[in-house]
């Protein structure tokens, strides 16, 4: 059985199959499936710590004021588009092309809990 | 949910509330065209010291290794499924005195703390 | 009747947790040489410990989680080793500090050396960290710390112009001494807005079993327990004022010079009192320090923690402020200089703010921590305040001390 | 220390990196501390150490006030007096490394310094002593050497000549 911490991909720079930087995993999405919690998704940006601050309201507040959150580049990317066995070196497994249909728009807090 | 917010560094209790530990990892399966399951959350030095990066981790490996007296440690993991609550805290459907958690703290208060008088 | 009662109680308490080493020597320094130029510092420090402890309690009281849980829940752990590792190393000087406090007063009773004083003192701390209970440290200390009332009473009896006081209020700039007026100013600050007195407090709510109804009580004790213990600071700086200044003994240099406050007005019960207050607001603080120590280290990992625990029920805790004690007498025990040791360390606390106080503005307005408690307009505007403020601080600290260092 | 704050905003990100740089961190900011540390007593003017002496001074004055009235012990009016007569003396050989742009002054302001350090050392004596009638004398020649110190001090600092 292959495992892998997870933790470990917190803020990893995440390199599409060319090796152009897409920006740092932000985010591990997950969701119940019956008795299990599994990986839906991987938020990647360019800024690695704020998402785990938006919690707080003063968090989004602080980036609105820098006008951070409609920043280009924040992807929501399914988790089979990304391989994950090695944590420290994540990589993308679909093309340019494909990956700005994951571009997040401006409604993306709704996912929080 | 969001894992690295709602899970990963939150304090962990067991049944009786007492304070365990906070995770320090966070352990999924991969599988074949399914998707990552959660399996574990991971305690103690190790895992911390692997989250600074893989020199602490050896570090940190190595001296639990020594103090211990084995020749290879791993991080504790408790399994996803015990968990019972998940709020600021997250409860898990153990009891600590079964577990090898706190080995550490049942060693010092056998051979440092308990032989000072008082305690 | 039950709250007054618990009011009142936890005023005193902060009072008493308020005055230390800090606080009585950076105020005494700045009374000697510039008179009631700084009583402004002072002032400020007061009103930003003031909002800081209001919201640790409030913290503590809502989400029955202290501030260090909160920075390692919040921020991760590769975020938390940083306030945690500035806290520790910064905790560490103070503790030494306090120590060497109780040590000072000590060779001023018996003429032993401090050095000599300074292990004894060590392990009194410990014992009484070792068998005693929160309460009893947390109250019974503070307690006897009103003795420090003293310089409220001598700082009357002396008359000052309460006009030049207030002027003294408002922030102004230095005749003489820039650079050793500015690194006072620091150290002030520093000496009020310390963390270990708002992280000690809401480890504090938790031992004290805080819940939603202690908002209030919470509000009443920050504001009234910091407001008094700020007076009594700045009782201390207008009798070293009128006192040491006016007798043209304005470099504090000496840890000796500082009885001579309170002889003038007391004659020889002034000496007295001046050692007793010393010895007690320092043992008490190092009690408080010696404690945030384990609070933040088993907070900070997830270990049961408890001062009402006997130590073998939490022995990672206890070993902590077992460690922390002696090793910070070490220093002083060495022969370092406490009173030298103790306005560096003020100024260090005081370039450490901003580790410890952002978290606060991410905290407290959590609602997963502190639901419909979080900040208003008015907390929030405080943090941002105190955070700028921080940073001021840090980055002048390191010149300050080189220019206008004692 | 703000260096780091800003890491830890910015954090998570490349663990390893942000270890490195706070080893450089450090290695920057240890100098500066140190430096720091020591500059406490070797950057000290002459200016200052005069000012220093005379606050010492008149700390030794009070002392001897507080022992004469019977409102300080003599344990500690000793050890006080001890401690601030080698204040006095040290005050002394540091004017005496000062910068001796014109030692006829120098001359002057370390002389008044080694009165006033030895009218110390006299009251301390006296007061081991218990006797209240050299102490009162000691307090004298302090009061006195203090204004020949005053004096010295004016002319040191005097722009003519």
């Amino acid at each position: 059985m292959a495992t892998v911490n997870l933790d470990h991909l917190a803020g990893r720079r995440l390199l599409s199959e060319r090796d152009r930087s897409i920006g740092y995993i932000e985010e591990i999405i997950a969701e119940w499936d019956g008795e299990d919690l599994v990986v839906t998704e991987f938020h990647v940006g360019i800024f690695a710590a704020f998402e785990r601050l938006s919690a707080s309201t003063i968090g989004t507040a602080l980036l609105d004021f820098f006008g951070l959150r409609r920043r280009e580049g924040l992807y929501r990317i399914p988790w089979d588009k990304i391989d994950i066995s090695d944590p420290a070196r994540p990589r993308l497994l679909c093309s340019d092309q494909e990956l700005s249909g994951f571009k997040a728009g401006s409604q993306r807090r709704k996912t929080s809990r | 949910m969001q894992l690295l917010r709602d899970i990963l560094d939150k304090q962990v209790v067991d049944r009786e509330q007492v304070k365990i530990g906070k995770v320090d990892g966070l352990v999924a399966e991969l599988r074949q065209a399914k998707p990552p399951r959660v399996i574990a959350v991971e305690l103690g030095s190790i895992a911390l010291g692997r989250r600074l990066g893989a020199v602490p981790g050896r570090w940190a490996a190595r001296l639990v290794a020594r103090l211990s007296g084995k020749r290879q440690t791993r991080p504790h993991r408790i399994a996803w499924n015990k968990v019972r609550d998940i709020g600021v805290d997250i409860e898990f459907d153990i009891d600590v005195r079964q577990t090898k958690i706190f080995a550490w703290q049942d060693w010092l208060r056998e051979h440092v703390i308990g032989r000072i008088p008082g305690a | 009747m039950k709250k007054l009662l618990e009011i009142s109680l936890g005023v005193v308490t902060s009072v008493g947790g308020f005055l230390e080493v800090g606080s009585i020597a950076t105020a005494a320094q700045a009374g000697a040489l510039f008179g009631f130029q700084l009583v402004w510092a002072v002032v400020l420090g007061t009103i930003c410990i003031i909002f800081l402890v209001e919201m640790a309690g409030r913290f503590a009281a809502v989400s029955h989680h202290t501030i260090a849980d909160g920075i390692r829940e919040r921020f991760g752990f590769n975020a938390f080793i940083w306030p945690l590792l500035a806290a520790l190393f910064v905790n560490f000087l103070v503790l030494s500090a306090e120590i060497g406090g109780v040590a000072i007063a000590a060779e001023l009773a018996t003429g032993v050396g401090f050095q000599w004083c300074a292990l004894p003192v060590a392990f009194f701390v410990w014992l009484l960290l070792w068998k005693g209970t929160f309460g009893l440290i947390e109250k019974g200390m503070s307690m006897l710390g009103l003795v420090t009332l003293c310089f409220v009473a001598a700082a009357v009896m002396l008359h000052p112009d309460w006009k030049e006081v207030a002027t003294g209020a408002v922030p102004n700039l230095p005749q003489h001494d820039t650079a050793k007026y500015w690194f006072m100013a620091v150290s002030i600050l520093g000496a009020s807005i310390s963390p270990y007195l708002f992280m000690f407090y809401s480890s504090g709510g938790i031992e004290d079993q805080w819940d939603k109804t202690y908002i209030g009580a919470n509000r009443a004790i920050a504001g009234l327990g910091m407001s008094f213990g700020g007076g009594i600071s700045v009782g201390v700086l207008i009798v070293a004022a009128l006192v040491l200044g006016a007798h043209g003994v304005t470099q504090v240099d000496d840890y000796n010079q500082l009885p001579l406050m309170l002889i003038p007005i007391f004659g020889f019960w002034g000496f007295v009192l001046f050692v007793v207050s010393l010895a007690i607001a320092c043992f008490g603080a190092a009690l408080e320090v010696a404690l945030q120590q384990a609070y933040l280290v088993a907070q900070g990992f997830g270990w049961t923690w408890g001062e009402d625990l006997k130590p073998r029920d939490d022995p990672g805790f206890s070993l902590v402020y077992t460690l922390s004690v002696f090793l910070a007498a070490v220093p002083i025990a060495l022969g370092l200089d406490p009173l030298k040791l103790t306005i560096f360390s003020m100024a260090l606390t005081a370039a450490s703010l901003p580790l410890t106080v952002v978290p606060f503005l991410f905290l407290l307005n959590d609602d997963h921590y502190v639901g419909e408690h979080c900040n208003g307009v008015i907390s929030n505007a405080a943090v941002i305040f105190i955070i700028a403020l921080g940073f001021v601080l840090a980055l002048v600290t390191i010149p300050l001390q080189i220019f206008g260092g004692t | 220390m703000v260096a780091a704050f800003i890491f830890m905003i910015s954090s998570n990100c490349n663990e390893r990196k942000m270890a490195g740089s706070a080893i450089r961190l450090t290695r920057a900011f240890l100098p500066l501390l140190l430096l720091a540390l020591t500059s406490c007593s070797s950057s000290e003017t002459a200016e200052q150490q005069i000012k220093l002496a005379s606050s010492t001074a008149q700390a030794a004055v009070m002392v001897t006030d507080a022992w004469l009235s019977g409102a300080a012990p003599p344990r500690y009016a000793s050890s006080a007096l001890q401690s601030f007569t080698e204040t006095l003396a040290d005050a002394g050989r540091q004017v005496q490394l000062a910068s001796p742009s014109d030692p006829a002054r120098r001359e002057a302001v370390s002389t008044a310094l080694g009165r006033l350090s030895s009218a110390a050392k006299r009251a301390q004596t006296a007061v081991d002593a218990e006797q209240h009638a050299q102490a009162g004398q000691a307090q004298r020649e302090l009061r006195a050497a203090q204004s020949d110190l005053a004096t010295a001090y004016r002319q040191y600092f005097s722009p003519d000549r």
